[in-house]
């Protein structure tokens, strides 16, 4: 009988072995893999970065479920919002956002992200991150525990490994309300300049 | 051929068709008609074309001259041509600078020959070495560091190379590759013969090929302006020839290097050109992200680059590996290991040259509208590129022919079985199976790798890189890369070399110079009556001496 | 027959050398008292990334860049033979000598060095240049130990170097073996030499434009050319090896040393790490040279 | 008769200038062109009807007389001398710059005695005729030199008039002490005897000669005087000064120094002397600013060069003296006279003026010169200065041959930075007009640089017999006494 | 008294060492005075010196004038005429010598306002 960390561990990866349903082999596959490793960009938003920290290492050890940190996005698939988003950090995020590369998903932290939290009435933070990013999973708490965080991690891997998590897809499909809403606040010369290229996609090489 | 001149029976002069001479001839041929390629398509007066062509004479005057006298008439000729033809662009602190030294390198090539000549009474290359024999020991000194300075002088040796640099940077794009790939191969066919002819001044070509090698990459990796670093990358290849002289059988492999550096040096600067022709801009720093305007020149690039710095497969390995294994030969062990350190450290300003005018992004807004260079350009660097590839697949195809050389100088010759493989004491090498392979293994990764799922897509402008979340533009400082090695300073050792300068050492010579001609001058002051007074110290002096 | 000796190579080189990666993080971890990633995890993540939807490629260059560092590391494998005995898995080792493997050791981060370039990316230009800074440092032990062994060996053929001896080359010549340890250790992008791909300072240098099955080949590779270079090191110094467990234990043997060592270092900066290499391991491996070849 | 025709024609036509000049506006310069071409081809005629040395006497009485000596050697200066003339007479008629040369009588009656003199200095062979042609020599030269009767024209004159005065008072006494002790002025009979007198007495004798005609070759502590004549003379008048004047010195003293001077250590000193003032001439020159006085520290270094190359005392050394004397004639002559073509505007030209001047003809003209002067191969000078090396090393005077060579050196340093200067990019804005007649003077100059230089042989054979000639004692002794 | 003075030794003595000392003064004036004027007299006594000592040397007492006439045919008997036909052309050429520079010390003179030789260095180095 294990003790410790070492128990914990066969619990959440028991948790993730669940089997799922309407995905053809391929996918499925794939799916698997993408499970097991997810690349979570390493940039704090917000104060709930200092909850990451322990998460990734000894005390916590994010690696053991196949998690690990990326410094850049295009290595990532993990973003973490982690708590209020002021505007300046949004226009950083959605350039982020934009340059990790497809499947990715988003991570939420603490109330902020959901509600503006204890920002409701600032000036400069957005209150709602759905209006102008889509997200895979909200993890609660001001601020959440590495244990929670983690909760989010296996919750987010489950839903990639049903083919569930799909946020991206429906960035792209909803582009026009994202980025609508993302020009309420930034502005009409809204960085990034540059157009989303999927989006006008001409072909790769 | 013999003949005497000035119509003094006492002095037997000769040309004669050797292999040797065969083989400078040809490159010399190479060089001319590549650059003269290129001539087209800039303005020039004939006056150049009339001195080049004299510069050309003069080159084959040396090369077929079977003694000292002409090979010395053909070097000064080749000398003050040149220094018309780098008038036409050169500053005249640069052109003093280049005439000063070859005058030096001249004149000193001169007494060296007179001291061969004082005792044998012949100038003819059979006999050299008799008469360097039936010196006595000083004056053997005194000749091998005289003929060492003039040869030095034309490589560019470091310490020597003072001149050398300047004229590259600033002479004409078209007369650049000529005289990289030919004016300083003369220097080596000079030390060629003295080696083979007189004598194998062993340390003394041993220590000043390793430090030139070291020396002259550091200063390559410093460089900023194109040419310059090109200049320094000259210098030190030929540091790589200087050195393998120095071992009893280095010959094949310093003709082997002489063949590929010359090709390499011509395709560069060519393409140097043709990108200054383009651009007109002749700093790294001005340069950048051209690999989409210019594609061809950027493949060409990319070849030269990849034989300057020895890489497998192209040509550039094969004549690596024949001075590696002639310095091994010799268990010059240490040598062997500063010679493969600066060649290591020679991917540094090779990767920076290919970065600084072709990757990166535009540091101009007009860069962005160039368009490939003309054909005239882009023609010799096809024939030269070929000839690098043809080389690096079949290694052995000239092996042959350095082999004749070899046995007209008397030397061990080299094996030589077929013509994919270079066979030496200690290993071989396929260039065919090692180029097969690297193709083979690329075709087949690249089709595997496009075969894949994954959908590559194009940004649509350069500016969206992972750049830490900030949006760059056009303002920002994105072009990096041609700065490249500064941070070297910061390490001790090549602190040394980039701080100190055979500049300080020069300016101090000339210095001291002026001041010593500042101080003799004053003996004609012009004042009668000092100078009566001088006169008769003078008399008085003299018959003191004489009554003694 | 000798295609399938490279198939197989390459099949061994790929497998073991994701094994000896996921192993390494795993151990990395102990290290660091956490459990750490299973075994395959490397696998995973690899697999993960040729699964990618999409990945950005800055042009044909950029595009070439992973291929160019792939050959170069199936190359290099090529040209090492697995064992130094029997006829099989030889390789291509006939065709070529220790030069052109030094040279093939650097041929693919080269060529990756321009794909880097073409990426516009200066966090990447950072990162190789820090990198070839550093490499002619790096290599300069290497170089002098490697020297002294072809000249004590009589051959620059592996396999003859590797057959030669007669007790390990790290035991016979000591001072050799530590000095050209040095070099491997900040060859295999191990700390105190791993700055290049520092990922605070440098935004993972090199290979930070890289995405999705880019990256995944740049792992594969990586995989690959670290056997590679395991294999090399055995033949060099460890006696060479007659058959796969040998192989295996030998680098399997040289692998953890050089984690270890690299999980108990900080990281040099550039100046700092060339300027140890020069001094440090360049003297071993002077005077290692000097006594090996004293006659 | 016909070598004396080479002194008395110039001198009669000296004198008859003022009866010319009334003549018309050019007569003179027609005549005078007239006449060196009458005696350049009377040169010629003899070259070419030449087979031996030939003596000339004038007789007062019949152990008295004056006798002039018409060997190879002398041949070759005359020849030198008067096809240097006939190109400066002609220089002169297609320049036309009569307003720099008011007096054109006076000037011509000048040029003349000096010519007269030189050849003269050249031709004879008593010791006191000699000194009298010194001295009309240099009082020609002393008037040319401060013809323009400017203050630095003046200053020059005066200068050159001293030291001159001084020289030969020295060359008198050394002449009185020969003629006390020998008892004779010829130059056979005192090397005859030479020999017999006691030591002391020779060395009084030579030092006294080395002093006296050592101010007038120009060798280092004498020559203090060349730089300021040079640079207060006109340009012509240099032309004339380095090309002919010097040489004529040169060629006597040597011949002198041949027939009686003590041999050995007296030799080895003079070789040194002559490589030590190369040196300092070149060196004080390096940083000199003013063209003239730039080109005099250059025929300082080039005439020590002829002379370490005389002092050698072989058949080698002196057909590589007798050629370098050709080259540094014909190309010192050529810049001198590029020089006058250039300083139309100013009489002192300094080099920066160089980089306004707007004339490439000129220009190319001047760099054949200098790389002539350099010794480049391909050019006449190349030749001179090999050959001379060539039996440096084969003496094996080793120091005297790096000597040479670091002084060609310094001398390359300062003629390139001239041409850098002639060479600079920018605008010109001074265009000099060169008329026809003048180019085809500079074109045939240049060219007889560069033919000389690349076949050297077809005068090899002409000066390697007057080398022999100049230095067989013997023979010239048996020919004028024992004849 | 002064018989002894008679004999040619004692005379020979006294020109040479008169003459030496002439020109020694002479010298001695060339290498100290500054004066152009006095230069010039210094040089002329130089060229005295020297003249002085030749015909003092050549002159023999106890033969006679060299003309050849009626009685005197006896060439053995005559003094030498050569020294004194030198003398003379010197001293005619020293005479022209020093009335040119002279002439020319005056001109330069009028122009510069200079006489000293040693402060005529316009042209120097």
């Amino acid at each position: 009988m294990e003790t410790g960390f070492l128990q914990e561990q066969k619990v959440l990866e028991g948790d993730l072995n669940s089997e799922n349903s309407h995905q053809n082999s391929v996918d499925f596959l794939m799916n698997w893999f993408r499970k097991q490793s997810i690349f979570v960009l390493a940039y704090g938003t917000g104060c709930g970065a200092i909850e990451m920290p322990p998460t990734f290492t000894s005390r916590y050890d994010a690696e053991r479920l196949g998690i690990r940190g990326a410094a850049t996005p295009r290595q990532a698939d993990v973003i973490i919002v982690s708590g209020y988003c002021s505007y300046k950090t949004l226009r950083r995020i959605i350039r982020t956002y934009e340059q990790m590369s497809n499947p990715k998903y988003l991570l939420a932290l603490g109330s902020c992200t959901v509600n503006g939290g204890m920002y409701w009435d600032s000036y400069n933070t957005i209150k709602k991150l759905e209006d102008y990013l889509p997200v895979d999973m909200y993890v609660n708490g001001c601020m959440p525990r590495p244990e929670s965080i983690l909760e989010g991690f296996i919750a987010l891997q489950k839903e990639i490994g049903e083919g569930k998590a799909s946020s991206w897809q429906k960035y792209e499909e909803n582009y026009e309300f994202y980025r609508k809403n993302q020009e309420a606040v930034l502005g009409k010369k809204v960085e990034p300049s540059y157009e989303a290229d999927w989006y006008l996609y001409e072909g790769g090489l | 051929m013999e003949f005497s001149l000035y119509g003094l029976s006492d002095i037997v002069l000769s040309l004669k068709v050797t292999a040797l001479a065969n083989f400078f001839a040809l490159l010399i041929v190479l060089s001319t008609l590549t650059v003269l390629f290129i001539a087209p398509n800039y303005r020039l007066k004939r006056s150049f074309y009339l001195l080049f062509t004299l510069l050309v004479a003069s080159l084959f005057l040396i090369v077929y001259a079977h003694d000292y006298l002409l090979f010395f008439i053909g070097w000064e000729v080749m000398s003050i041509s040149t220094y018309f033809l780098l008038s036409f662009t050169l500053s005249k602190e640069a052109l003093h600078k280049y005439i000063l030294f070859a005058m030096a390198s001249a004149l000193s090539l001169f007494v060296a020959i007179l001291l061969l000549y004082s005792t044998q009474h012949s100038f003819l290359y059979e006999d050299a070495k008799q008469s360097y024999l039936a010196m006595s020991d000083g004056v053997q000194q005194l000749f091998t560091l005289f003929m060492l300075i003039a040869i030095f002088i034309k490589l560019g040796t470091i310490g020597f190379h003072y001149w050398l640099v300047d004229a590259y940077e600033e002479s004409h794009n078209l007369f650049t590759p000529f005289l990289s790939a030919m004016l300083s191969k003369m220097g080596l066919y000079a030390l060629i013969l003295f080696v083979a002819n007189i004598t194998q001044a062993t340390y003394v070509l041993a220590v000043m090929g390793l430090l030139t090698t070291i020396i002259a990459t550091f200063k390559a990796i410093e460089q900023e302006s194109i040419k310059r670093l090109l200049a320094y990358s000259s210098i030190a290849q030929l540091g790589y020839i200087v050195t393998v002289l120095s071992v009893a059988d280095g010959m094949g492999g310093a003709l082997y290097h002489a063949l590929i550096h010359t090709l390499v040096k011509l395709l560069l600067f060519i393409n140097i050109a043709g990108v200054i022709y383009v651009t007109q801009k002749e700093k790294l720093s001005d340069l950048g992200g051209l690999i989409y305007k210019l594609p061809q020149s950027f493949v060409f690039l990319l070849i030269g680059i990849i034989v300057l710095a020895g890489m497998p497969p192209l040509g550039g390995f094969a004549s690596k590996f024949m001075i590696y294994t002639a310095l091994l030969d010799a268990k010059y062990l240490l040598l062997l290991a500063g010679v493969m350190f600066s060649s290591a450290s020679a991917f540094i300003y090779v990767y920076k040259l290919i970065y600084g005018i072709y990757l990166g992004h535009p540091t101009h807004k007009n860069l962005e509208e160039v368009k490939e260079v003309p054909w005239t350009f882009l023609a010799p660097q096809y024939l030269l590129a070929s000839l690098l590839v043809i080389i690096g697949t079949f290694p052995g195809l000239v092996i042959p022919y350095i082999n004749r050389i070899l046995g007209e100088l008397n030397l061990t010759l080299l094996s030589f079985e077929t013509i994919q493989t270079l066979i030496t004491s200690y290993a071989q090498y396929n260039g065919f199976v090692v180029m097969g392979a690297f193709g083979g293994i690329f075709v087949l990764v690249l089709m595997m790798f496009m075969l894949l799922r994954s959908k590559a897509k194009k940004p649509k402008n350069r500016f969206d890189i992972a750049y830490c979340a900030e949006e760059p533009n056009e303002a920002t400082h994105l072009h990096y890369g041609y700065s490249m090695g500064q941070e070297l300073k910061r390490v001790g050792l090549i602190h040394l070399i980039a701080k100190n300068s055979s500049k300080y050492f020069y300016d101090f010579l000339a210095k001291q110079m002026q001041y010593f001609s500042e101080v003799v001058r004053k003996i004609y002051s012009g004042n009668l009556l000092l100078n009566f007074n001088i006169a008769v110290l003078f008399l008085i002096i003299l018959l003191l001496w004489s009554l003694k | 027959m000798i295609l399938f000796d490279l198939l197989f190579m390459l099949l061994v080189a790929y497998i073991t050398g994701f094994l000896y990666y996921g192993l390494y993080r795993n151990i990395t971890a102990r290290f660091q008292r956490r459990l750490g990633p299973p075994v395959w995890q490397s696998f995973l993540d690899s697999i993960k990334f040729f699964s990618k939807e999409e990945s950005i490629s800055h042009g044909w260059m950029f595009y070439l860049g992973p291929v160019i560092m792939m050959s170069g590391a199936i190359m290099t494998l090529f040209f090492i033979p697995l064992f130094h005995t029997g006829e099989s898995f030889k390789g291509l080792s006939s065709y070529g000598n220790l030069f052109l493997v030094l040279y093939l050791l650097v041929l693919g981060a080269l060529g990756n060095a321009l794909a880097v370039g073409a990426s516009g990316n200066p966090f990447g230009v950072m990162g190789v240049t820090r990198g070839l800074s550093r490499l002619f440092a790096l290599e300069l032990p290497f170089y002098i130990s490697v020297i002294a062994l072809i000249s004590v060996s009589g051959s620059a053929d592996i396999v003859c170097i590797a057959a030669s001896q007669t007790e390990w080359n790290a035991f016979a010549y000591p001072l050799l073996f530590i000095a050209a340890l040095f070099s491997f250790v900040g060859m295999m992008g191990q700390a105190p030499f791993d700055v290049v791909g520092a990922p605070v300072e440098v935004y993972s240098g090199p290979a930070s434009e890289f995405s999705g099955k880019f990256l995944a080949l740049l792992m594969s590779q990586s995989a690959i050319f670290t056997f590679a270079k395991l294999v090399l090191m055995v033949h060099l110094f460890l006696g060479g090896a007659s058959g796969f467990v040998e192989l295996l234990a030998k680098s399997f043997g040289l692998f953890l040393f050089v984690i270890a060592f690299g999980a108990m270092y900080g990281r040099f900066k550039t100046p700092q790490s060339i300027d140890f290499l020069l001094k440090v391991p360049t003297s071993i491996a002077i005077v290692g040279l000097i006594l090996a070849t004293w006659s | 008769m016909s070598s004396t025709l080479f002194i008395a024609l110039p001198l009669l036509f000296g004198f008859a200038t003022p009866l010319l000049s009334r003549l018309g506006k050019n007569a003179l310069a027609y005549t005078s062109v007239l006449m060196q071409l009458s005696l350049l081809g009377l040169a010629l005629s003899l070259l070419l009807a030449h087979s031996s040395t030939t003596v000339e006497l004038i007789s007062i009485a019949a152990p008295l007389g004056i006798s002039f000596v018409l060997s190879t050697a002398s041949l070759l200066m005359v020849l030198l001398f008067t096809l240097l003339m006939t190109l400066f007479s002609l220089y002169y008629l297609f320049q036309r710059r009569a307003n720099a040369y008011a007096n054109e009588s006076k000037f011509f009656t000048l040029l003349n005695m000096l010519l007269a003199a030189s050849i003269g200095l050249v031709l004879s062979s008593d010791i006191f005729n000699i000194y009298v042609f010194f001295e009309i020599a240099g009082i020609s030269a002393y008037i040319l030199s401060a013809y323009s009767k400017t203050a630095l024209a003046l200053e020059s004159g005066l200068k050159y008039l001293l030291t001159g005065a001084v020289a030969s008072i020295f060359l008198l006494f050394a002449i009185v002490l020969i003629y006390l002790h020998v008892g004779s002025l010829n130059l056979a009979v005192i090397a005859e005897q030479f020999q017999l007198l006691p030591y002391n007495v020779k060395l009084l004798i030579s030092l006294l000669l080395l002093i006296g005609f050592g101010f007038k070759v120009e060798v280092f502590p004498l020559n203090f005087w060349v730089t300021d004549v040079y640079q207060g003379s006109t340009s012509l008048v240099n032309a004339l000064f380095s090309g002919i004047v010097v040489k004529a010195y040169l060629f006597v003293f040597f011949h002198i120094l041949y027939l009686f001077l003590p041999q050995g250590e007296f030799t080895l000193f003079l070789l040194y002397l002559g490589g030590v003032s190369m040196l300092v001439a070149e060196v004080a020159g390096l940083r000199q600013t003013n063209l003239k006085r730039l080109f005099a520290y250059s025929s300082l270094g080039q005439v020590a060069l002829i002379f370490v190359a005389f002092a050698m005392q072989n058949i080698q050394a002196v057909q590589a003296a007798f050629f370098i004397v050709i080259a540094h004639s014909l190309a010192k002559f050529m810049l001198f006279l590029a020089l006058a073509s250039l300083e139309k505007t100013e009489q002192n030209m300094h080099i920066d003026r160089l980089k306004q001047i707007d004339s490439p003809f000129l220009m190319v003209m001047m760099f054949l010169a200098m790389l002539s002067l350099l010794g480049i191969p391909l050019f006449v000078g190349f030749v001179g200065k090999f050959l001379l090396l060539k039996s440096l090393a084969v003496e094996g005077m080793l120091t005297l041959l790096v000597m040479v060579v670091v002084a060609s050196f310094i001398e390359a340093i300062y003629y390139f930075k001239l041409m850098g200067y002639m060479l600079h990019k920018g605008t010109r804005s001074e265009k000099v007009e060169v008329s026809l007649g003048e180019k085809m003077i500079f074109v045939s100059l240049g060219l007889s640089l560069l033919l000389l230089g690349v076949f050297p042989m077809s005068i090899a054979g002409f000066l390697q017999n007057a080398a022999e000639v100049l230095l067989d004692q013997t023979a010239y002794i048996t020919l004028l006494v024992g004849g | 008294m002064f018989e002894f003075l008679n004999q040619p030794e004692v005379i020979k003595t006294i020109v040479t060492l008169g003459a030496m000392s002439l020109f020694f003064v002479g010298l001695f004036g060339l290498l100290t005075r500054k004066h152009i004027v006095k230069v010039f007299i210094s040089i002329a006594i130089m060229e005295s010196a020297i003249f002085l000592l030749f015909i003092g040397l050549s002159f023999n007492r106890e033969k006679v004038a060299p003309i050849i006439d009626a009685t005197q045919t006896q060439v053995a008997t005559m003094n030498d005429p050569i020294p004194q036909a030198m003398i003379l052309t010197a001293i005619v050429i020293g005479m022209a010598v020093l009335a040119l520079g002279v002439s020319f010390a005056i001109e330069y003179y009028k122009l510069t306002g200079k006489t000293e030789i040693d402060t005529m260095n316009e042209m120097r180095f």
